[in-house]
């Protein structure tokens, strides 16, 4: 039955595959070679001896807490507190939120109900940017405006970083939790059972042993969402308010994040104004890689716990 | 007792997430559905955006007077045509043809343009808009009416029955429909797929079914994941100029839906990718193991027994990225362009229907309620693409559980 | 009498830990063999070790020799995947793939490029029915395997093992996962099924390693502690430990 | 004491979400004493690229903005912050739908903003629409050369381009046109089948409305030739055309800008190039605002913070 030729065409066919799955890999990780590549050539010309537009200070690129354009006046470090603000604080707010959100839907709702409230999870994680960034200037604005008037403090038309970061809470949102649905989804059903036949009560079993044993599913879900926080550019930059100097650390005062900074004017400039956007790109990449690398380790630790 | 209390105050607070995270979406949803509904209608679907532009002369040989029973709008009895005002879903007031009588020498309307079409007959339909009228007035002094000097349709009606002869009427059809972003978007979401899916199964495969703990394999897994994080104008700025020259291999000359296909491919990896590889960390290693035990080579393994357990998984990744492709606008801007092409093909320039809400939004005067309605577009391909995909997922997975 | 394996001198660790120590066997053609001993003591490794499926394990590391017909199964020109063929597995747990029960069988034939329908239909036949099964779904052979009851995929997995006509089958505890008529009837299918096989079953059953087996060999801590005809070792062994474990003092 | 309210509340919605709702409502009792309501002025202004921006700076002869100031990303942006914030105040083009946008136009010195006053010079803070082509002989083709150059003169010098223009939204000077048929005689271009020329524009947005009713007129009266407008910015309008894109993925033929093109823009070797239109800047704030009149020198102490209250503008 076993055929010495078929064998031969078999194991070549083996090589193969695996070679093209191998090759497969490489390429889709070295587009970010690629990408940090051509962000790198692009962004770090401003800062060598030589640049045709006049050398800029790398320090007070870096560590700078005014940027102007009509100055000449380009620091960033004040928008990395900032952009870092807005985003943990999204984050904070919409975490518990969308973890117990995808509880509800996987183990509490009826099963009508839980489809239904999937479904519209689903949809909102592909509402075009600029659709949030829309409903942001029109109802967040007010909100927070209102807000602020309880407190007898007076903002720009209600653009802050308050605001900034409902908008931010609000499009991660789908995002966390759809990947918690998926991470409660696979907890094993055995687990729950055994909770339950311990008398536990079915939502000491739900936060004790389903959320834990779907940790590392739920935390990845955060690294997402806040990735998505870090790049998220057209919807930020329309609450933003782009304030010129910083860090800000009220909340209804106005801000500038990193994306909204590379955004604002991009098409209509060239020369250092230009590049100096990409500078700006390699600063948010090192942000993203940081709290990356912050969440990981956070979530190994937390992992290595149980 | 306690207890009870704990357990009542965790679901209350479970509850309330819920129902705060409903609340907030279900705003957007309403919001977006209020602004934008009124602007949905079939011909919004199915009308080409550009109008199509014609120069027209008309039969001048007339003597008769029409009637019209009824019709609505402003009737000028001497041509037997009736304008109505209309404003456009691109908030454009225009004076647009709501009645042609019969034998009325709108029928015969001559093109003037030079070329091919130069003394055809163009046919003149309900909803064509009226830019500028050259005619000669009763006094023989040449003039012009329409919207172009901000006529309304009764101006427009006063001064046609003053004209002795029309020299020549410049027109449009009715245009502002997105068909053909629609057909892009399509386009642009089936190149993306078509490219990504292949090479993300296949990373996916290694980093799950080959890859040992090695550094290379560390740094590959570590690159991968990193294009997650990466802003998603930064994709579109390096699609320019180091995709271009790829797609010029296949004709494109400048911006094109390839191009923008290609960079969304790129976008789209890490999500294909994390997602096929959870669905092949969920197949149990039994079933790896009995095939091995049968004589199976390893990509036989995969091929036969793995990637079939794992439809859902893949199909859950062309469901995230059919949302993400559909969704970008900050990557497409530099690699499509935002030019409304109402014939697209694949290496000519186009424009998505995100892209399209984008340009609306950023013009001088931001169209809203038509951002929204496209916006609602969006989320209804969207939910109809899910259910297509769900119910094909359904039928493919039949077979195997 | 023929033997199908000689192993020699053979050391396993996995990573710095050593799973097996110093094994030295040999296992006859024809004969069902048994492996028993408490868990974790390296009957199952041993066994996977026969048809190199620690290969898939990361960190494992082989030292000595088994040889199959004479022929070192770890020397690097052996063809794995043509030593799987000869050597079959039955898993712990049933494991048929999610595809109809036809599909289970020519599943392994068709891996190995065997695309003729009749042939195909007649390996169906004969695989089921030497592992007494076709009565059951010999009129539902297109439905999903999944549907079967354990006792029922379970045999439905040798018949799959059996479709390639192997000359060993290597079964890790079978029936550990089912009721006990079912294991009684995978048992009475062991007897029939060494006529044609070698058979080699790692069980925590004593009295199954009475039942159907020709020989036993007894496992403690990674070491083989004896080794005879399964009459010997029930009744009068020669190791206090193997005693102990078989009389129930341990394990 | 700002700043302890809002730690305060910030607490609250960290609290607010993380564990009993009724926790938070004990709290806002102590924080609702109402400050003074102060009418300080919201600088709103545009990104520092933009033209309009540009045009408002030299027409107001500012030096230096304000660091309060807060940016935003578009006219209708600036329309609908303006808008809702009673202290705001901003400016957008002419061709905004004020009261749409609850938003009122200023007088700027006296002049109110209209097309008559922007034609005559009299109201003074406005800018240019301008325009350049590739350099001639880099079209590809003389017969596309011969059409854009065609084009340009129907733009510019044509009453029926011009009257195009001004139903678009920009201001002409309707008296200096030329009936078309004039004109069109030293074009014989716009006498054969072009349909196979296509003609592509890059450039500022703004000018999106005027340049495409201007392309879509001309188009029956030349011949039916097709058009790709691709309109991103006015930085991309001289990049696309003559300068480092010209050649690349998103060349153009025809560049656009809202405002005159700057030294760097080098525009002496195009086929052409100059201004088709002009676009009025106009000072607006809330529609319940009282003022209705402003002049440079107010808007110049507003913008340069140095006056931070509507009751002390004169």
């Amino acid at each position: 039955m076993i055929d010495a030729s078929k064998e031969k065409k078999n194991k070549l066919i083996d090589g193969i595959c695996k070679t093209f799955f191998l090759a497969m890999a490489i390429l889709s990780s070295s587009f970010i070679v690629i990408l940090v590549l051509f962000i790198f050539m692009k962004g770090i010309s401003p800062f060598l001896p030589g640049y045709e537009f006049g050398q800029v200070n790398i320090i007070d690129f870096l560590f700078g807490t005014t940027y102007r354009q009509d100055q000449g006046i380009y620091g960033v470090g004040f928008i990395v507190i900032n952009t870092l603000i807005s985003a943990f604080a999204s984050l904070l707010l919409s975490f518990p939120i969308s973890v117990l959100c995808a509880l509800f839907i996987v183990k509490i709702a009826p099963k009508k109900l839980s489809v239904l409230m999937k479904s519209v999870v689903e949809l909102l994680a592909s509402v075009p940017s600029i659709v949030y960034g829309v409903f942001a200037s029109g109802l967040i604005v007010i909100f927070v405006k209102w807000l602020a008037s309880i407190f007898g403090i007076t903002t720009a038309g209600g653009s802050s970083l308050l605001a900034v970061i409902i908008l931010l809470a609000i499009m991660i949102f789908p995002t966390i939790t759809s990947m918690s649905i998926t991470a409660i989804q696979a907890v094993d059903k055995d687990l729950e059972n055994a909770s339950l036949a311990l008398g536990a009560t079915r939502t000491q079993t739900n936060f004790k042993v389903v959320l834990t044993s779907a940790k590392s599913g739920i935390f990845a879900g955060a690294i997402l969402g806040i990735g998505r926080a870090f790049g998220e550019a057209t919807a930020v930059s329309m609450v933003a308010g782009n304030k010129l100097f910083g860090p800000t650390f009220d909340l209804f005062d106005i801000t500038r994040t990193l994306t909204s900074t590379m955004l604002a004017g991009l098409k209509e400039t060239s020369g250092l104004d230009y590049d100096i956007r990409f500078s700006v790109g390699i600063v948010l990449l090192f942000v993203i890689f940081f709290s990356n690398w912050l969440l990981n380790s956070l979530k190994n630790r937390i992992g290595k716990n149980s | 007792m306690s207890r009870k209390l704990k357990d009542s105050l965790l679901n209350s607070i479970t509850y309330l997430c819920a129902f705060l995270g409903v609340l907030v979406l279900g705003s957007i949803l309403i919001y977006v559905l209020i602004n934008g509904l009124k602007l949905i209608n079939v011909d919004l679907l199915k009308n080409d955006y550009w109008s199509k532009n014609y120069l027209v002369a008309v039969e001048n040989d007339q003597s008769s007077t029409f009637e019209c029973d009824g019709c609505k709008g402003y009737f000028s009895s001497k041509w037997g045509v009736s304008f109505i005002d209309e404003v456009t879903s691109h908030n454009e007031k225009v004076i647009s043809v709501e009645y042609i009588a019969e034998n009325s020498p709108f029928e015969q309307l001559t093109s003037l343009t030079a070329g091919e079409t130069y003394g055809q007959i163009v046919p003149m339909e309900k909803g064509y808009m009226i830019e500028k009228i050259d005619y000669i007035d009763s006094e023989g002094n040449t003039a012009i009416a329409g919207k172009i000097l901000k006529q309304d349709a009764q101006a427009l009606q006063e001064s046609l029955d003053n004209a002795s002869s029309i020299t020549s009427i410049y027109m449009k059809s009715p245009g502002g429909g997105i068909r053909g972003s629609l057909i892009a978007t399509l386009y642009l979401i089936l190149i993306s797929l078509i490219i990504s899916l292949p090479i993300g199964i296949a990373s996916a495969i290694y980093l799950n079914e080959y890859a040992d703990k090695s550094k290379i394999n560390r740094w590959l897994r570590q690159g991968i994941e990193t294009l997650t994080g990466v802003p998603s104008i930064v994709y579109g700025l390096m699609g320019v100029s180091v995709l271009f020259p790829v797609t010029t291999v296949f004709g494109a000359t400048g911006t094109s839906i390839l191009l923008g296909g290609l960079t969304m491919a790129i976008i789209l990896l890490p999500t294909i990718i994390r997602s096929v590889e959870e669905a092949l960390i969920v197949v149990p290693q039994s079933l790896r193991d009995a095939s091995l035990s049968l004589g199976a080579t390893k990509s036989q393994t995969i091929f036969k027994v793995v990637l079939p357990c794992c439809m859902n998984g893949i199909l859950t990744g062309v469901l995230l990225s059919i949302g993400r492709v559909i969704g970008e606008s900050a990557a497409l801007i530099y690699t499509m362009g935002t030019f409304i092409s109402d014939n697209p093909v694949i290496n000519g320039p186009a424009t998505s229907l995100s892209l399209m809400i984008w340009s609306f939004m950023s013009a001088e005067q931001p169209n809203f309620e038509l951002a929204c309605a496209i916006s609602i577009i969006i989320l209804s391909v969207v939910l109809i693409l899910n259910i297509v995909v769900k119910i094909v997922g359904k039928k493919l997975s039949k077979n195997f559980v | 009498m023929d033997t199908c394996f000689n192993v020699t001198d053979l050391n396993l660790y996995y990573g710095e830990k050593q799973a097996l120590k110093n094994i030295n066997i040999d296992l006859y053609k024809n004969k069902v063999t048994a492996f028993i001993g408490p868990s974790g003591c390296g009957k199952s490794t041993f066994l996977r070790c026969l048809n190199r499926m620690n290969d898939l394990i990361e960190g494992c590391k082989i030292e000595g020799n088994i040889l199959k017909d004479g022929i070192n199964i770890y020397e690097t020109k052996t063809d794995v995947v043509e030593l799987r063929t000869k050597v079959g597995m039955v898993f712990q747990k049933p494991n048929p793939f999610p595809m109809s029960i036809y599909e289970n069988i020519v599943y392994g034939p068709k891996c190995h490029g065997l695309k003729n329908k009749a042939e195909l239909n007649k390996i169906v036949e004969k695989s089921l029915k030497q592992a007494a099964l076709w009565d059951e779904v010999h009129d539902r052979l297109h439905e999903s395997a999944l549907g079967l009851s354990g006792g029922q995929q379970q045999r439905l997995c040798i018949a799959r093992a059996i479709a390639m006509q192997p000359e060993v089958i290597l079964m890790d505890e079978p029936t550990s996962a089912l009721d006990p008529i079912a294991t009684s009837k995978i048992e009475e299918l062991i007897e029939t099924l060494k006529n044609d096989y070698t058979i080699i079953i790692v069980t925590h059953s004593m009295q199954q390693a009475s039942r159907v087996s020709d020989y036993t060999a007894f496992f403690l801590l990674g070491d083989i502690i004896e080794y005879d005809k399964t009459s010997v070792i029930f009744q009068n062994p020669k190791d206090k430990r193997t005693e102990d474990y078989i009389t129930g003092r341990f394990g | 004491m700002k700043r302890i309210l809002c730690v305060l509340f910030s607490l609250m919605l960290l609290v607010g979400c993380s564990s009993t709702p009724a926790a938070d409502s004990s709290s806002t009792e102590d924080t609702k004493e109402p400050t003074a309501q102060t009418s300080s002025i919201n600088v709103y202004t545009r990104d520092a690229t933009s033209g309009t921006r540009e045009a408002f700076e030299k027409a107001i002869g500012l030096e230096e903005l304000t660091a309060t100031a807060i940016e935003v990303s578009s006219n209708g942006d600036m329309a609908t912050k303006v808008g809702t914030d009673e202290n705001g105040i901003g400016y957008v083009s002419l061709s905004t739908d004020f009261a749409a946008n609850n938003v009122k136009p200023l007088n700027f010195e006296g002049v109110e903003p209209s097309e008559e006053t922007v034609l005559d010079g009299s109201y003074g803070m406005q800018r240019p629409f301008s325009y350049v082509t590739r350099a001639a002989g880099d079209f590809g083709s003389t017969e596309k050369e011969q059409l854009v150059a065609a084009f340009i003169d129907y733009l510019c010098n044509s009453t029926e381009g011009m009257l195009v223009v001004e139903s678009a939204g920009g201001v002409v000077d309707l008296s200096k046109g030329t009936p078309w048929a004039e004109l069109a005689k030293n074009h014989p271009i716009v006498n054969q089948d072009n349909s196979s020329i296509t003609i592509s524009t890059a450039g500022s947005t703004s000018v999106e409305k005027t340049l495409k009713a201007a392309l879509e007129s001309f188009v029956p009266l030349a011949g039916n030739f097709q058009f790709v407008m691709n309109q991103t910015g006015s930085g991309d309008g001289y990049k696309r055309v003559l300068g480092e894109e010209k050649t690349g993925v998103n060349a153009a033929d025809i560049g656009f800008a809202s405002r005159s093109f700057n030294e760097d823009e080098d525009v002496s070797t195009a086929m052409s190039s100059g201004q088709y239109a002009i676009d009025a800047v106009v000072t607006i704030v809330n529609a319940d605002n009282t003022l209705s009149d402003i002049s440079a020198d107010s808007l110049n102490q507003i913008y340069s913070g140095t006056l931070t209250d509507f009751n002390a503008v004169k």
